[in-house]
């Protein structure tokens, strides 16, 4: 392809020549690692969580309630499938294969180890990884965003007003963090100079992308959360506003899918996160300092799976102990935190990237520039606090409006400053007394 | 440079016009007044200047004299250059001469309304009226004087527009469907003339990608000394075009049909301005642009232009025969005549083409005097149609004798100015078309046919209800057809004065077109007429 | 063998499974008929009907889309220049700088209008 | 880390920001003006923009005076940025016209005496008070009421303007392509804003932008079949390839034999041209559009739309495709002949005042058309000539009819206008002279304006074109006829609408129309020399 | 396999946009019809920038996003105004000009 001929950052040599059957292997590789990092996860988080609640969790299903995810699932699996009468019935079908679907495909470009022929199976030297491309994290990026379909068709197709609003409210907050994500990838392959994620992790052989681009890291942390509608960012499956969201109408296996699609996103953006910022594959630093053959043979999968399964525990630590956030808060995050922060955290590294390239001194560099920074920011708070507060911008009259039961054709909850119309009722036997009595009273006075 | 007389000529009304428009409304009578006074006396000034122009002319001197050329837009090879010859200035001098006539005939015709407070209406109905009159002899009198065909064009072209307000916003004051009436007639003419001159721009474009100028005369030289040939057809297409649109402005059958609309709804005045002056316009046209720029199609389509005129004749004759609106007769009466003069240009000889531009003189001094009259008894009685009137020499014996003699004038009595001019067109067409000339004969029969049978009925007889109060002529309206009555019999008496002006002219034309007469020349003839 | 087809073989692999276990849940599940089951879910109370193909919602999602599509396309032009960085030199720091800054213009806009509230 | 020396660096492109600076001043100031709608609170921000927009005109305007001044449009014409811009004479001249277009329009758009002051007391202009809100709705009412103003307007027209100014300067397709998004996009939106009858102009706006955008992809499949033609989107390299004369690579050799694309692709091109010019078959959005929209909105679309799509119809055929003369030709007699004729039948029978002038510029789209048709300089000339004097008229019309009001916004139905030479004779006789100057008399810059281009037409062989159009104008001439005859000799109705008085911003509209249509109709050798001048396309 | 069969493909793509824009009647769709237009042209470009080896069409293609973007964003502003005013985004309900 004359892309990667023009732009040849990356040798993606190794990849794309192995046979058939060693691809086959490598795929139901992933696709096994996958389901099973699943079904340990919830079990893990189901512990975990309980144990932050000083619970014991599941323990009735093998040891120690090890088999609870298996029997869960064979519990879905013999539930009836209900398909509600008001639902559009192919895509209703047809959603949780689409959001299943890309989230397993999403692991092809995952590397597991060095790219070059570490590993030999029956014979073959092949690299760690299923494949690479050229634009392997665009091709998670793509992934990823097919899966929005999934739910945003779920909760479509279901008919139904709940599972309408949740699947619009995920999509809406998967695409609001989709970019402050696709923002901060930005300055990795800036430094990386490839979109491919085995060039990525390369690229990491000294430091890793976490110490180097730190903001980046943070804002692809919160926004990984984000992505997978995972507490305490989880709102499309706000039971107390929405019951189950956009799987509301979904029952047995057709739910388990939604399940799982979601966790094995949990699992593919912290292989991400690890690719991306933690090294990879790379052993971390301790270890290789007195073990060489730590990034060789075998080794690196253990520890691209335990930085995983770290991320993974940070995900469940999230979720047993911190609240649901509400949603303009979330979409305020989202939108005037991350998208500003990552926006102008690339304009930075790109400005001390090329001042360096060009062959000036980092210290200098690092000086004018973060002295630049502090100017603006001194600036603009001395603009926010000289500006008049409340200008029109907003142009409502002053004063809360009066409160509309039917705005914008739904029917909404009094704002505050608001106060509900009073309901026309008759008043109750006590009020009545109370009229009534004093004139008894009077009565009583006469005497 | 010498003095720009011709400019001057034309500017002098211009800016009359806009003066005229910019006095502010008449308050009181005397206001009123002057409101009319002053476009009068430009157009009196004017004519001074035709006078002066027609002085200074010396008949056998250059083909145009005169002449001013300037640049004006040169991409286009286009200039504003002006000169007369013999042709033009005179029908200058008519035009300048017949404006006041008609000025004076309309006198109230745009009067503000007063009501019974007698505070007048405030509009600027009476300046607009005389403003547009100015406006128009200053269009007619520039587009004699060009001898730059796109000058000439444009305004040939920008004289409809004074025109159509003429026709259309002014005439008797009823509302509704009299107005509507009025401004059908004025839509008509407007578009009928604008279809015509659209062609025409055609052509004039088409003229230009072959000569790329707009100079008359340079074009006639280079078109006699051979630098510069017209493929027939391309010939033939552009002289059908030009033709097209002058055959409208004067009216040609089957053209003709906006004539009688327009001066059957507009005042005596303005139809006198449109007939007498405007419709010049067209007929000049044919003389000076068709014959000197394509001489060639001239002739290959001077047969079938002849037989429409004549065919015009007979027909505007008949037609003014059955006519029972006073206004409207006269209008066919004028599209006969009109046959007349373009028989006489296109029958190619030099009696023809000065006959027919003594014709043009002769036809406008006499509708003028015809019309205007009729136009007096017509505002005295409110009404337009024949039936209405009856016996009115019996009270108004002045108006009827002046009536009379306006009418024989028209159907070309000996010894008034007509007759030598159709004689000599008639001559002119025998020479070389004898059967065409027979029939054209048969257009003075009827002729006499419908002034008379129209006097008879007006003016003869018991005096009919309604005309008791018919009064005789005023002294302003005697100012206006005396003098149009002695031109009309100087003119029948002793026309050489003009002939002298105009042959020379004439016999140039001719020369172009590459014709020569088969007959004795013209000034004998005219002894003969004697 | 092309680098892309692994992907597809994981993608069939993929599809399998789940066209295959969303097809099982229909043989191994129960069937009980019951018309309230069927209803749309709305914690008991009648549901309100739907119109075919969904019915209204507020109109803050358009903009969030909207919203989205801008910095999307951004982020499409950020891309290449990102891994081309070095190779662009000055030039291009520049070029992006200035892009970046007029897509935060309209950034400002929309901020300053209140189109990123969810009240 | 040491891909830095991996990669061999790019080469930076070459761009010329003197040349491009006309563009960059209108570009700016609808960025600083996005900004102020940002910044600066309500009260200001009518002045704050109206300044914005003249400043970034006057200077755009003043940076186009100097590049002509100093020979860009003829000795150093050339192409900038890459060979993606070309700055020469048509370039320049149409800039120059639009520039001055915008400068009208803007002060039409600042226009705030027509409308009824507003419950607060404040001026209001003719856009909707808040966009956003639903017609009819509380939103609305609370806005409208406390005054409120859609001063977005103005960021829209620069955006729209520094389209239009590069659309007749682009060079390559892609460029052209990306200026006509650029300009289109906002008219769309400005379409959608007036004030009142929002519903219609919401309609208006919605069918301009379906039409459009789907034109818009036929320009689009158009410019991707020429560049598998031609294996580039440059004119120059197109109008090489397709003569023959270049240097075709091995790549090349498999496509460019292919005519049918080379065909196909230039039909495409012109369906997305003729469309923004509004030629039959493609002008159906026109009379709906121009109604709905806000009239001074409208009278710029009319205005300045037209000037830049024609140039662009200028440049590609001129420039990329003078080799296929022969087969793009006597498809554009058949649409210019179509336009004329349809236009001028169709406007006969209007009965309302903005569709009749919709309907007018069809047909006027069709006489520039033949001026294109002429295929030599004169033509380039005329066609110039044509825009500028048609452009003023134009906006000259529209803003009379926004004066013409009743009580529920403006009069547009022809026969609220019966009586209005009665009433207001100047107005009228000005309407009068824009319509007359529309129907081509003489002394007005339209007959100046179709004396060029028919004779350049004529000169180009296409004679039996002049003819057609002469017809059509002769019957175009009835409507406007109709117009004048209604305006000035019909009785006045007891319930007319009234004749506002404008403050001095729509008064210079309307008297800088009227003296352009007259300078140009008496006294157009200057112009000419100029626009004849310009007539140089670099390639 | 034979990068002209994407062009084909492109065709046949844009074909389907246009009958689409021409018969369907809701303005969503028509205007989904149209972006399936500029997708078709974003195909026919970049195969062509394949054929003829060099980038140009697949930069334009770039370009062609931002723009299908940028009507996105106009065309959904304008239709959802339009939607909200006459709860309908049938193009038929649009009639209020035909005076």
């Amino acid at each position: 392809m004359h892309q990667s001929v023009l732009l040849a950052a990356e040798d993606l040599s190794f990849f794309g020549r192995d046979p058939w059957w060693l691809v086959l292997l490598k795929a139901v590789f992933c696709f096994a690692f996958l389901v099973l990092t699943v079904l340990i996860a919830i079990v893990w988080e189901r512990k975990v969580v309980a144990w932050m609640q000083l619970r014991i969790g599941p323990n009735r299903h093998g040891p120690w309630g090890m088999l609870q995810s298996l029997a869960d699932g064979v519990k879905l699996a013999l539930k009836e499938d209900l398909v509600v009468t008001a639902a559009d019935k192919v895509v209703f079908v047809l959603a949780p294969i689409v959001s299943a679907m890309p989230a397993f495909m999403a692991f092809a470009v995952i590397p597991f180890g060095p790219a070059d022929h570490e590993i030999s199976i029956f014979g073959t030297r092949t690299t760690m990884q299923l494949t690479d491309l050229p634009v392997g994290i665009l091709f998670i990026l793509a992934t990823a965003s097919i899966g929005i379909y999934g739910i945003v068709l779920a909760g479509w197709a279901s008919g139904s007003t709940y599972p309408l609003l949740g699947g619009l409210r995920s999509a809406a907050q998967m695409v609001s963090y989709e970019i402050a994500m696709g923002l901060s990838f930005a300055a990795v392959f800036l430094y990386a100079g490839s979109m491919s994620t085995s060039a990525i992790v390369d690229a990491q052989t000294h430091t890793w992308f976490a110490a180097l681009l730190p903001v980046s890291f943070v804002v692809y942390l919160v926004s990984m959360v984000g992505e997978t509608n995972r507490a305490p960012f989880d709102l499309p499956e706000a039971e107390g506003e929405l019951v189950g969201g956009f799987n509301t109408e979904y029952s047995s296996l057709k739910f388990a899918m939604f399940m799982l699609a979601e966790y094995i996103n949990m699992v593919t953006v912290s292989a991400v996160a690890s690719v991306m910022f933690l090294g990879g594959w790379r052993a971390p630093w301790p270890i290789t300092a007195f073990w060489a053959g730590a990034n060789h043979g075998w080794w690196p999968m253990l520890w691209l799976i335990i930085k995983i399964q770290l991320l993974l525990f940070v995900f469940i630590w999230l979720r047993g102990t911190l609240p649901r956030l509400r949603y303009d808060q979330f979409m305020k995050l989202g939108w005037k935190v991350l998208i500003p922060v990552s926006l102008v955290w690339l304009v930075l590294v790109a400005t001390v990237r090329a001042l360096r390239n060009e062959g000036h001194n980092f210290g200098n560099v690092v000086l004018w520039v973060g002295g630049a920074v502090v100017v603006l920011v001194l600036l603009s708070v001395l603009f926010d606090m000289l500006r008049p507060k409340k200008d029109g911008a907003a142009g409502v009259p002053a004063g809360p409006a009066p409160f509309d039961p039917m705005a914008g054709g739904f029917p909404v909850p009094p704002m505050p400053g608001q106060q509900l119309p009073a309901v026309p009722r008759r008043p109750s036997r006590v009020e009545n007394d109370q009229t009534t009595v004093p004139a008894l009273k009077g009565d009583d006075g006469a005497y | 440079m010498s003095f720009p007389l011709l400019t001057v000529t034309t500017v002098v009304p211009a800016v009359g016009a806009i003066l005229t428009a910019a006095l502010p409304p008449a308050t009181n009578t005397r206001s009123r007044d002057r409101n009319k006074v002053v476009p009068l006396a430009f157009s009196l000034a004017t004519l001074v200047l035709a006078c002066v122009a027609i002085a200074r002319f010396q008949p056998h001197g250059a083909r145009f004299q005169l002449t001013e050329n300037h640049s004006w837009i040169s991409q286009f090879g286009i200039g504003y250059s002006v000169g007369v010859d013999g042709i033009a200035v005179v029908l200058i001098l008519l035009t300048t001469v017949l404006v006041p006539f008609v000025m004076l005939a309309s006198w109230h015709d745009a009067d503000p309304v007063v009501d019974d407070s007698g505070t007048f209406e405030r509009n600027r109905r009476t300046q607009g009226f005389f403003a547009l009159i100015l406006a128009v002899e200053a269009m007619v009198v520039l587009s004699f004087e060009a001898t730059d065909v796109f000058l000439f064009y444009v305004f040939f072209e920008a004289m409809l527009i004074p025109m159509y307000f003429l026709i259309g916003g002014f005439g008797d004051r009823t509302k509704g469907e009299d107005a509507k009436q009025r401004s059908y007639a004025a839509v008509k003419f407007l578009l009928y003339n604008l279809l015509g001159g659209l062609v025409m721009l055609a052509a004039v474009i088409g003229l230009y990608t072959k000569t790329h100028t707009f100079d008359l005369v340079s074009i006639t030289t280079s078109l006699q000394n051979g630098t510069l040939h017209f493929s027939p057809v391309v010939e033939n297409a552009l002289f059908l075009g030009f033709m097209f649109a002058f055959a409208v402005k004067a009216p040609l059958w089957p053209l003709h049909t906006w004539l009688p609309n327009a001066m059957g709804e507009a005042t005596a005045g303005v139809a006198v301005l449109i007939t007498a002056v405007v419709d010049k316009v067209g007929t000049y046209a044919m003389l000076r642009f068709c014959l000197q720029l394509f001489p060639q199609a001239s002739k290959t389509f001077a047969p079938a232009i002849l037989v429409l005129s004549v065919i015009g004749i007979i027909y505007g004759a008949l037609l003014a025969v059955g006519q029972k609106d006073i206004k409207r007769l006269v209008a066919y009466a004028s599209i006969s005549h009109f046959g007349f003069i373009i028989l006489g240009i296109f029958a190619l000889t030099s009696q023809g083409q000065s006959g027919a531009t003594l014709y043009m003189v002769n036809h406008g001094v006499s509708t003028a005097a015809w019309l205007l009259v009729a136009g007096f008894l017509m505002s005295r009685r409110g009404s337009r149609l024949i039936a209405d009137y009856g016996g009115v020499q019996k009270v108004a014996p002045v108006l009827a004798g002046t009536f009379l003699i306006g009418g024989l004038a028209i159907l070309s009595l000996p010894g008034l100015g007509p007759f030598v001019s159709e004689f000599l067109v008639l001559v002119g067409t025998f020479e070389r078309y004898p059967a065409l000339g027979i029939v054209a004969t048969a257009g003075i029969v009827l002729a006499a046919l419908y002034v008379l049978v129209l006097y008879q009925r007006t003016m003869t007889g018991p005096v009919k209800p309604g005309n008791e109060a018919v009064g005789d002529l005023k002294a302003r309206e005697l100012v206006v057809v005396a003098p149009l009555i002695a031109l009309l019999l100087v003119l029948g008496i002793y026309p050489k004065p003009i002939t002298d002006i105009v042959n020379p002219s004439v016999n140039q034309t001719l020369s172009q077109v590459g014709r020569t007469d088969p007959a004795p020349h013209v000034v004998n003839a005219i002894g003969g007429g004697q | 063998m092309n680098a892309y087809a692994p992907i597809l073989v994981l993608g069939a692999i993929a599809a399998a499974f789940a066209v295959g276990s969303v097809a099982m849940a229909a043989l191994t599940g129960p069937k009980r008929y019951n018309r309230a089951k069927l209803d749309a879910y709305e914690c008991g109370i009648e549901p309100t009907p739907q119109p075919t193909g969904g019915g209204r919602f507020p109109i803050k999602y358009y903009l969030t889309a909207m919203l989205f599509i801008v910095f999307d396309i951004e982020i499409v032009f950020l891309y290449p220049w990102a891994v081309s960085f070095d190779a662009l030199g000055i030039f291009g720091l520049v070029e992006m700088v200035l892009f970046i800054a007029t897509v935060f213009v309209a950034y400002a806009y929309v901020w300053r209008r209140g189109g990123l509230e969810w009240d | 880390m040491t891909l830095a020396a991996a990669i061999p660096p790019i080469p930076a492109p070459h761009i010329e920001y003197l040349q491009l600076s006309p563009m960059l001043a209108v570009f700016g100031a609808a960025l600083v003006g996005i900004l102020a709608e940002a910044f600066v609170p309500r009260r200001h921000r009518y002045a704050t923009q109206v300044g914005i927009a003249l400043a970034g005109l006057a200077a755009s305007f003043g940076l186009i005076l100097y590049l002509a001044q100093a020979g860009y449009a003829t000795t150093k014409a050339d192409l900038a940025a890459m060979g993606a811009v070309a700055v020469d004479g048509p370039s320049l001249f149409l800039q120059g016209v639009i520039t001055l277009v915008a400068v009208v329009a803007v002060l039409q758009f600042a226009e705030r005496r027509l409308e009824p002051r507003s419950g607060a007391g404040a001026a209001v202009d003719a856009f909707a008070p808040e966009a956003a809100a639903v017609p009819g709705s509380d939103a609305e009412r609370r806005a409208a009421t406390s005054g409120h103003a859609t001063t977005e307007i103005y960021p829209l027209t620069m955006f729209a303007v520094g389209g239009m100014l590069l659309f007749p300067a682009a060079s390559d397709l892609l460029t052209m392509f990306v200026a006509l998004e650029v300009f289109s996009l906002p008219l769309y939106l400005m379409c959608a804003l007036a004030r009142r009858r929002r519903l219609l102009s919401q309609e208006a706006a919605v069918k301009y932008f379906l039409l459009g955008a789907f034109s818009s992809a036929f320009f689009l499949f158009g410019l991707a079949l020429v560049y598998g033609y031609a294996g580039s989107v440059q004119f120059g390299q197109i109008a090489r390839v397709v003569e023959g004369t270049a240097t075709v690579t091995p790549a090349l050799a498999n496509t460019t034999g292919n005519d049918a694309l080379l065909l196909i692709g230039l039909a495409m091109l012109g369906v997305g041209l003729l469309f923004k010019v509004g030629a039959v078959p493609f002008h159906m959005w026109t009379p709906d559009v121009y109604q709905g929209a806000p009239t001074p909105v409208t009278g710029f679309m009319a205005a300045a739309t037209k000037v830049a799509a024609f140039g662009a119809m200028l440049r590609l055929l001129y420039v990329a495709f003078p080799g296929l003369a022969w087969d793009w030709r006597p498809v554009l007699w058949g649409v210019a002949i179509l336009t004329m004729v349809a236009g001028a039948v169709i406007a006969v029978t209007q009965t309302d005042v903005k569709r009749l002038l919709a309907y007018s510029s069809v047909a006027h789209a069709g006489f520039i058309l033949t001026g294109v048709i002429a295929l030599n300089q004169h033509g380039i000339g005329a066609v110039l000539f044509y825009l500028a004097a048609y452009s003023f008229v134009t906006l000259g019309a529209f803003a009379v009819v926004t004066l013409v009001r009743d009580a529920d916004g403006e009069a547009t139905h022809l026969s609220r206008w019966a009586g209005l030479g009665r009433r207001s004779p100047l107005l009228a006789a000005v309407f009068a002279l824009f319509l007359l100057a529309f129907a081509g008399i003489p002394l007005t810059s339209g007959f100046t304006g179709k004396f060029a281009v028919f004779q350049a037409a004529a000169s180009g062989g296409a004679m039996p074109l002049v003819i057609v159009g002469v017809l059509s104008s002769a019957v175009a001439a009835f409507f406007y006829i109709r117009v004048i005859v209604l305006m000035f000799f019909s009785d006045p109705r007891a319930d007319g609408p009234t004749v506002a008085v404008p403050s001095a911003l729509t008064g210079t509209a309307i008297a800088l129309g009227a003296v352009v249509t007259v300078v140009l109709g008496v006294a157009p050798e200057y112009f000419l020399h100029l626009a004849n001048q310009a007539s140089l396309l670099v390639r | 396999m034979n990068p002209v069969n994407y062009l084909y493909l492109a065709a046949l793509l844009f074909t389907i946009g246009a009958v689409g824009v021409l018969v369907r009647r809701n303005a969503i769709v028509l205007f989904m019809c149209v972006e399936l237009m500029l997708n078709a042209c974003n195909l026919a470009l970049v195969t062509f920038s394949r054929l003829h080896g060099n980038l140009d069409g697949q930069i334009i293609a770039f370009f062609t996003m931002v723009v299908a973007a940028a009507e996105v964003v106009v065309g959904l502003a304008i239709i959802v105004s339009v939607f909200r005013t006459r709860h309908s985004a049938s193009v038929d309900d649009t009639n209020l000009m035909k005076l």
